[in-house]
């Protein structure tokens, strides 16, 4: 009965992040110890969340309380809820919440132009985490969307924080739009949920009824309606595009907490709307699934080749982040077809990959956000070509970010090659179950575009990592980049930490899904460990998830005993410079990462468009050149140059219209003459 | 049924305005003049919270006096003149004294500000409490009159061109509305024949059935053209933005929180008749299609709009579309989306325009493109219009939403998710529009502040309270700046604030006064953003009364 | 299932599997390169070269750059180790002994972690050869990781498993039944062993000539113990490869059967099929010329749809 | 002649004033005009009430005659001394102008149909229509005119419309209705006239053209 402890803690985390939003505005006068304390509090505060909902993965009792009622029939009713599958967002949520917490404690020392924002900051901060577990508790569709539009509302405020750049408004305008667009869709979807369930706002009403038919245009246009809902919050293609604006903007532990964190509300909102409140745990129709995994596989493919060729190290992340919740929609929508193709054991396998990677990307992406952001104090800039020989100036810093590149490109024995792992697993396990043949090519398509999404997306990460970090400083400022602060090491070290232990050990944490899985597919009992076979298999290889495991603990084992005679004598005795032709080796010669992706970029040259600025000033036109600026600009296809004229365009046919409003109080009159002369005729 | 002394307490808004006109014409001490002229209105307002809850408590609809009745509706329009009489009174105060100080408003203006504002409100409760048709007539076709020259106040160029159309349209607009009156009575009198009360709402509406449903249709027709011209209903709005944005912006508010919605009143009572008589089908239909239509028609408007003011007047003809549209929607569900939405609606677009004559007394200017950086110059200020800005969006923590939101379901459970879609649509696209114009101005690294900031307000205010030895009346010393004010004219802004940067005396005092103003938005934008979060059983009482007259 | 993998026999297994691929692998090297300069009308050097080389490199003292962090401290090893964990993992003869967790991803992963390494490596002294061998091994493995993911799992969704033994022992149990999908995937697999073991026409072995380099651009810096280290990981995956296309594609002439005579005749077949091997590459390298880098995406997506189809072929034939 | 055909009559000669009015371009003829058609106005006010015996409508008719017919010309008057034109331009031809006239009389026509059952003496064929067209055509005169003058006689067309409407319905409406009708209507006019008083003192003419600052 461990997990009666769960809304007692649940509690108290509230009013921790409450406390934690008061005492960032109180102390406003002192930004540091606002600082301190507020984001200590939220730390504290998600050490709870995660306490809790750990106690109650170890004891799945499902809970409902009220937080607060009214008693009139369509006023705000906060009631709460907690089940397996927000118990294991919320653990996801405390984990994140901890971290980041601590490291934003000592982000924020050397923003001092900013300090009259901090205590806005750290507010916001709490806010921020204090909405998201709204959202994952809230048991009522107006709870639900006042906490959701609540979560983005404060973290467009947090987003907007350095907002003098314009950059940073125009940005964070974006973002505010397109997720209220989103939201429109979510409020399209549960009123026709709710409207199914007699008028209750209750989620408890909504399960109870149940009388949607099956593959009935409702229930496509409430899975259509979440879909795009959510799915804009997640940054799928094509409700992409405020993300890679939104992130890099961020003050870091923001974008780590939004691309962390925060696009994996869209996850938990999808399971909770679409497979819980909608489906009650039935088959859901074979095409959402489809659906589904293919928007999850363009995501996933078109986010990793425009992380490959982008040289802004936030941006690249935020990339990198559509990439990932592509896999997450890969796995969402294996499920889904495997649900409805009645397939147990390949359902549970495909959720397992799905939980256990929104758990793995949120780690490492909240790690490799914070990294970017101790890049970005001590080398006061987040360009990659600005960077290098970071190793040698951040030593702690740049290990950490060793392992998070490591695990982000899906390396083993880091923990994104687990989750990853288990993704590839349900995807050939449905081209090994796809009848027709039309199910078969499409799933090896699937397939090998998501192999080739793992190794670009490794490519993009070596170019961080050996960009920014090894060989020598390309810029002065560069050089000057001292290692970041304790705190920031501490809560970049957690997740590092994490990293490192759920790589191996992936296996291990498969109880906390269990009861996950076992909520998510109606089933009375999940066998762990997950046996999976295809059907025309041998009976006597077997494969499970546990295999993982023993493999991961032997390889680094065998590795060092293997090698331990070699590495004794090992150390180069004499160190030289670098052999470059005969010319001493500088920034000058190295690899920069244009140059670095360059031949692949030409190879996907059909997805991303390349602009050639060249700049040449002449001593002598035309013979002698003095000078030539060499400038090269590419975007992802659909962006901005699109959106520019789409936006001319449309702001031309406004002006048109505008002549309506001339100004002529005789135009007015007519209007009303025709309205009255128009009603008059149709009337008859 | 008793007289209740409440009724004759209503006057107290046409006496006030009387003593102020009087006053003015001997007084210079314009915080005397603006003190009087606020009293009157919110005593007015005190006497309308006890009429409601007189008519609430003693249930259903009756009569005072013979030409007097009340029912849930009246109640709630009652509530709303009320709510934003109040608050457009309590803020006229800094406001008129700022800009008298700073040389825009001559003590005389300053009179005949309160005389025309406390007719406008008397006007307005004798508009929602008479029991005759044609009185109501009456009395809307005065609500114009006496709102005409409050447009026109400033005496500018650009204000007197608004006060001709409004004029214009507003008369020719009414004229149709007596039509449509007359052809409902010409149809009563001959089916029911004459009466002293023919014209009688609760008549009207017991005898609905035995009206000619041809002459009906027409004057619904006409009614809807007429009164839809003064509530600003696409396309009959045209004379709104201008209206609304030439005005003082107290009586901007006052306009859009209040009389639109007694406009929006007359269309609702012939809209109950005419549902009887010619079936709930048509008169719906043609609510919702002026509806849609007004939500859409604004879009273009306030995407490319340039002007602070004239945004939210096109915000507000959106907002009386979604009125519109929730009562075409009907049900339950609509009729109390449509109560409710009309009581957030007025509580939000006043607080709105009170924040912006905050915004636009600060920059000295209404062009939107011109203010910048609010978050750094003024950060109470610019929060409170972030935050009224976000309610009238309708963004889910804030009271509006909970009104847009319950026309969203009314839709689905009148199974109408063609419109429900499109209302959805529109609404993400305004709300992209409203904050694309809104954010620009919060944010930014250009502080074009005039004058002290909200901080030395708040701090003025705490050391008045402290010390009451420093009354308000003070202010009569400083001297009127009138050559600063031709001057600045003719100055871009941001010089302007560089170069008549007040004198650390009187930026004391405009502190006091940007203290106070500041000190009486903080609390309507907080009710707000409670009132999104939770509906007191009082008020949601109330609304619900309403909503069964409607039902 | 733990108790048996933590058996007397599986660990001997382990070790003399192990054994023979360190000590076989350099061989193969040699052989191929004799064979090729014997079909070049060559000389050539003698078959033991590789061996030689080791030793050479093995004795003398490392020199490193002055550029080089940690990272290019630690490749080797992990390169190495990973090679050696591989080593065990690969079915060799027949089954591997680690039978039931050889899984092909997490074959697949760990060539991926040696890769990055050297890749990194490559980039960290600062020096633009090694950049540009970084670069190119990232474009080549960015086209060849699909490639080799689909030719495996169209094995394994014929064997019912992912398990590289499964994959192996249901070839060998077909072996006689000729499958036109296991022509296309064989073919498939072969243009990614070239590209994979940095052969002809994807990368030339034997020159260090910067416009043509890829996987000596990376080992640029190294030398001593750690060049060895690295030249004898990349042997080894080459002839772990070369193994896995021998178990998967060609089966012939090996037999389920446990006793005396067929470990002989079965080692026989194997060793037959590696000279085989290396007779097949060494006569693609004699034939083909070099091809220029951004061909080559060209010829790898050719692979990955031939993978593709020969995945979907059964169906069409079923 | 019965009074029913004499108000049929006039109510037809109303409609010819107002075609006068449309087509008419001197400022002061038009305001002659408007004098007319509150005279006939009142005129048929006399008669329904000579005829029914209700004494209020004789105060009616004299409130038109002193508002409409006497006080609009007199403030009328004195607005277009204090201008410096006599002519109107009209944006729409002549005929042009006829032609939506008629369409807007078939309007008035179509959307009163035969059956709608009024039971009053003087629901005359033409009445009621013709009261429902003088109302639209009062607007179509402040839409093609560009004087502000001409504005306020469309207006006050519009205002006979809705008088000759409820005469000849409803024998007008209850008293005190009517009583803040005609302060209201006059409240209107004097408004109206106030307000182009000002216009012509600011911008220096009568044109409300020049009025379209406010835009957008």
């Amino acid at each position: 009965m461990v997990s009666m402890w769960s809304f007692p803690l649940l509690g108290g985390a509230g009013a921790c992040y409450l406390i934690g939003c008061a005492v960032g505005l109180i102390l406003g006068r002192w930004p540091l110890w606002a600082n301190r304390f507020g984001y200590g509090l939220a730390s504290l505060a998600s050490l709870a969340v995660f306490l809790a909902g750990v106690l109650f993965l170890i004891d799945p009792q499902p809970q409902t309380g009220i937080l607060f009622t009214t008693n009139f029939q369509w006023g705000l009713q906060m009631s709460i809820h907690l089940d397996a599958i927000s118990a294991f967002f919320i653990v996801l949520l405390g984990l994140g919440g901890i971290a980041i917490g601590v490291y934003a404690g000592g982000y924020m020392r050397h923003f001092k132009q900013y300090s009259k924002r901090i205590p806005f900051l750290v507010a916001g901060f709490n806010l921020f985490w204090l909405a998201m577990l709204g959202v994952i508790l809230a048991n009522n569709i107006f709870g639900f969307l006042l906490c959701w539009e609540g979560m983005s509302l404060v973290s467009y405020l947090m987003v907007s924080f350095e907002h003098e750049k314009l950059e940073v408004r125009k940005s964070g305008f974006i973002y505010l739009i397109t997720t209220h667009v989103g939201t429109a869709f979510l409020m399209g979807a549960f009123a026709l949920l709710s409207a199914n369930a007699g008028g209750s706002f209750s989620f408890d009403a909504i399960r109870a009824a149940q009388n949607i038919p099956a593959g009935s245009m409702i229930q496509s246009a409430i899975f259509i309606c979440a879909l795009i809902g959510f799915g804009t919050k997640a940054g799928i293609m094509p409700m992409h595009f405020w993300l890679p604006r939104a992130h890099p903007v961020a003050p870091g532990q923001v974008s780590a907490s939004m691309s962390g964190i925060m696009l994996k509300m869209a996850i938990y909102g999808l399971l909770r709307v679409v497979s819980d409140l909608l489906l009650g745990g039935a088959a859901p129709p074979l095409w959402w699934g489809i659906t589904i995994i293919v928007l999850g596989t363009a995501s996933a493919l078109l986010g990793a080749l425009f992380a490959l060729v982008e040289t802004d190290l936030k941006r690249l992340l935020a990339f990198s982040s559509i990439e990932n919740m592509g896999i997450l929609f890969v796995c969402l929508g294996t499920a889904f077809i495997a649900q409805s193709l009645a397939l147990p054991a390949l359902t549970i396998l495909a959720f397992c990959a799905l939980l256990l990677h929104s758990l793995n990307h949120s780690i490492f992406k909240s790690l490799l956000f914070m990294g970017a952001g101790a890049i970005q104090h001590a080398a006061h800039t987040t360009n990659l070509e600005d960077m290098g020989g970071l190793i040698r100036y951040m030593p702690q810093t740049s290990v950490f970010m060793f392992i998070g590149c490591l695990a982000s490109a899906g390396i083993p024995p880091f923990n994104g090659f687990a989750s990853e792992w288990l993704m590839f697993q349900s995807v050939i396990g449905l081209i090994g179950h796809s009848q027709d043949l039309g199910g078969k090519i499409g799933a090896t398509i699937i397939l090998s575009a998501l192999a080739l999404t793992a190794a670009i997306a490794t490519a993009a990460f070596l170019k961080v990592f050996g960009v920014a970090f090894l060989a020598s400083p390309r810029k002065e400022k560069t050089a000057q980049a001292t290692e970041a602060g304790r705190a920031m090491i501490r809560g970049i070290a957690i997740f590092a930490g994490l990293a490192a232990v759920l790589g191996i050990g992936s296996g291990a944490i498969l109880w906390i899904i269990s009861p996950v899985l076992k909520a998510l597919t109606n089933a009375q009992s999940v066998a762990l460990p997950v046996v999976w076979a295809l059907p025309t298999g041998l009976s006597n290889t077997t494969l499970n998830v546990f295999s993982y495991v023993p493999v991961a603990i032997l390889a680094p084992i065998l590795i060092i005993l293997l090698s331990w005679p070699l590495l004794r004598q090992y150390k180069p005795i004499r160190r030289v410079a670098t052999w470059a032709c005969g010319v001493k080796a500088s920034s000058n010669t190295e690899y920069t990462a244009l140059a670095f992706v360059k031949s692949l970029q030409q190879v996907f040259a059909g997805v991303i468009h390349e602009q050639q600025l060249i700049d040449t000033t002449y001593t002598l036109e035309p013979f002698v050149i003095k000078e030539q600026h060499y400038q090269q600009k590419r975007e992802p296809f659909l962006s901005n140059s699109l959106m520019l004229r789409m936006k001319l365009e449309i702001t031309k046919i406004l002006d048109r219209v505008l002549f309506v409003q001339n100004g002529s109080v005789r135009l007015y009159l007519g209007y009303i003459l025709l309205t009255l002369v128009a009603l008059l005729i149709f009337s008859r | 049924m008793a007289f209740p002394l409440s009724l004759l307490m209503l006057l107290a808004g046409a006496i006030s305005a009387f003593l102020t006109l009087i006053i003015s014409r001997f007084s210079r001490n314009a915080t005397f003049i603006c003190f009087i002229g606020a009293a009157g209105p919110i005593i007015a307002a005190q006497s309308a919270v006890t009429l409601i809850a007189q008519i609430l408590t003693q249930g259903g609809q009756f009569t005072f006096a013979p030409f007097f009745f009340a029912d849930a509706l009246s109640a709630l329009l009652l509530g709303i003149i009320a709510m934003v009489s109040v608050l457009v009174m309590l803020y006229s105060i800094p406001y008129v004294l700022r800009e008298f100080h700073q040389g825009h408003l001559s003590i005389s203006q300053i009179g005949l500000l309160y005389f025309w504002s406390g007719l406008l409100l008397t006007t307005m409760y004798f508009t929602v409490l008479c029991s005759s048709l044609g009185v109501m007539w009456v009395f809307i076709e005065a609500t114009t009159l006496v709102s005409v020259p409050l447009v026109g106040l400033t005496g500018s160029k650009a204000s007197l061109e608004a006060t001709w159309k409004y004029l214009m349209l507003a008369t020719v607009g009414i004229s149709f509305a007596l039509l449509g009156t007359l052809i409902l009575y010409a149809s009563a009198v001959s089916q029911l024949g004459e009466g002293s009360n023919t014209l009688d709402w609760i008549f009207l509406l017991k005898h609905a059935s035995d009206l000619n449903p041809g002459l009906v249709k027409l004057a619904f027709i006409f009614i809807l053209v007429g009164y839809g011209t003064k509530a600003g209903l696409a396309p009959l709005h045209t004379w709104l933005p201008d209206a609304h944005s030439q005005a003082p912006t107290p009586i901007s508010a006052l306009l859009s929180g209040a009389l639109l919605n007694c406009a929006f009143y007359g269309i609702l009572r012939l809209f109950l008749i005419a549902r009887i008589t010619i079936g709930v089908e048509y008169p719906s239909i043609l609510l919702i299609v002026f509806g849609l239509f007004s939500i859409g028609f604004v879009i273009p408007f306030i995407i490319r709009q340039y002007d602070l003011k004239r945004l939210l007047a096109y915000s507000s003809v959106e907002h009386m579309g979604i009125i519109a549209l929730a009562i075409g929607i009907g049900g339950k569900l609509g009729m109390y989306a449509a109560a409710l939405h009309m009581v957030t609606h007025a509580l939000a677009k006043s607080t709105m325009f009170c924040v912006t004559g905050e915004v636009v007394d600060r920059t000295r200017t209404r062009k939107i493109a011109r203010i910048a950086g609010l978050s750094q110059a003024a950060p109470i200020v610019s929060t409170l219009l972030f935050i009224s800005a976000l309610a009238i969006v309708g963004a889910p923590p804030m009271n509006v939403f909970i009104s847009e939101w319950l026309t969203v379901m009314a839709m689905i459970v009148q199974q109408q998710y063609v419109i429900a879609g499109i209302f959805l649509m529109l609404l993400a696209i305004l709300f992209g529009a409203m904050l694309a114009r809104i954010t620009p101005m919060v944010w930014g690294n250009q502080p074009p502040m005039l004058g002290p900031s909200d901080l030395s307000g708040i701090y003025s205010i705490v050391t008045i309270t402290a010390d009451p030895t420093t009354p308000m009346l003070q202010m009569q010393d400083i001297p009127n700046t009138n050559n600063m004010n031709t001057l600045s004219t003719h100055i871009d802004p941001p010089i302007h604030a560089a170069i008549i940067a007040p004198t650390s005396e009187k930026t004391h005092h405009f502190a006091i006064l940007n203290g106070m103003a500041i000190g009486i938005l903080i609390p309507a934008c907080t009710a707000l953003l409670l009132l999104g979060l939770w509906i007191p059983q009082w008020l949601s009482f109330w609304i619900q009364s309403a909503s069964e007259v409607l039902k | 299932m733990i108790t048996q993998f933590f058996g007397i026999k599986t660990i001997g297994a382990c070790i003399l599997q192990l054994a023979l691929v360190i000590s076989l692998a350099p061989l193969l090297q040699g052989l191929i390169k004799t064979l090729k300069a014997r079909f070049q009308r060559r000389i050539g050097p003698p078959i033991w070269q590789p061996y030689t080389d080791l030793a050479k490199y093995w004795n003398k003292l490392p020199v490193a750059s002055d550029q080089a962090s940690w990272i290019f401290i630690l490749t080797p090893f992990v390169v190495f180790g990973a090679m050696l964990f591989l080593a065990v993992l690969v079915p060799v003869l027949g089954i591997s002994p680690l039978a039931g967790w050889d899984d092909l991803i997490v074959m697949l992963g760990v060539m991926a972690l040696a890769r990055v390494m050297s890749v990194l490596a490559g980039l960290d002294t600062s020096s633009a050869f090694g950049g540009m061998g970084s670069s190119r091994e990232m474009l080549v493995s960015v086209l060849v990781e699909p490639g080799l993911l689909v030719t495996l799992t169209a094995s394994a969704i014929r064997a019912g498993s992912t398990s590289l033994s499964a994959m192996s022992y249901s070839a060998l149990r077909s072996q006689g039944t000729f499958l036109p999908a296991s022509l296309l995937t064989g073919l498939a697999y072969v243009f990614i062993l070239l590209a994979e073991t940095g052969r002809l026409p994807v990368d030339n072995p034997d020159t260090h000539l910067e416009l043509t380099m890829i996987h000596e651009g990376m080992l640029l810096e190294y030398s001593g113990r750690p060049l060895a280290l690295m030249h004898w990981a990349n042997w080894i995956k080459q002839f772990l490869l070369i193994a896995l296309f021998i178990n998967l594609f060609l089966p012939w002439g090996t037999t389920l059967n446990t006793d005396a005579f067929a470990w002989v005749s079965n080692s026989l077949a194997l060793t037959g099929k590696f000279i085989f091997a290396a007779i097949g590459v060494s006569v693609i390298e004699m034939l083909e010329p070099k091809m220029r880098l951004f061909l080559l995406p060209r010829l790898l997506m050719t692979a990955l749809l031939v993978a593709v189809l020969g995945m979907i072929i059964p169906n069409l034939f079923r | 002649m019965q009074p029913v055909q004499m108000v049929d009559i006039s109510a037809i000669l109303l409609l010819l004033s107002t075609c006068f009015l449309v087509v008419n371009r001197q400022l002061a003829r038009g305001i002659v005009l408007l004098g007319l058609q509150s005279m006939l106005l009142s005129f048929i006010a006399v008669i329904v009430a000579a005829t029914t015996g209700i004494q209020e409508i004789y105060i009616a008719a004299l409130l038109t005659v002193i508002i409409k017919g006497v006080g609009a010309t007199i403030v009328l008057g004195w607005v277009l001394r204090s201008a410096h034109t006599r002519i109107e331009t009209n944006i729409l031809s002549r005929g042009l102008s006829l032609a939506a006239v008629v369409a807007l009389t078939f309007v008035g026509y179509s959307s009163v149909s035969p059956d709608l059952q009024v039971k009053t003496l003087f629901h005359t064929p033409n009445s009621l229509p013709i009261a429902i067209s003088m109302v639209l055509i009062g607007v179509f005169i402040m839409i093609t005119r560009k004087k502000a003058l001409m504005t306020v006689i469309g207006l006050i067309t519009i205002e006979n419309g809705l008088f000759l409407f409820a005469l000849s319905t409803t024998y007008g409406v209850p008293q005190f209705v009517e009583l803040g009708i005609f302060l209201d209507v006059a409240i209107s006019i004097l408004m109206l006239g106030f307000f182009a008083f000002r216009i012509n003192q600011m911008f220096d003419t009568l044109n409300v053209d020049i009025l379209d600052e406010l835009r957008g």
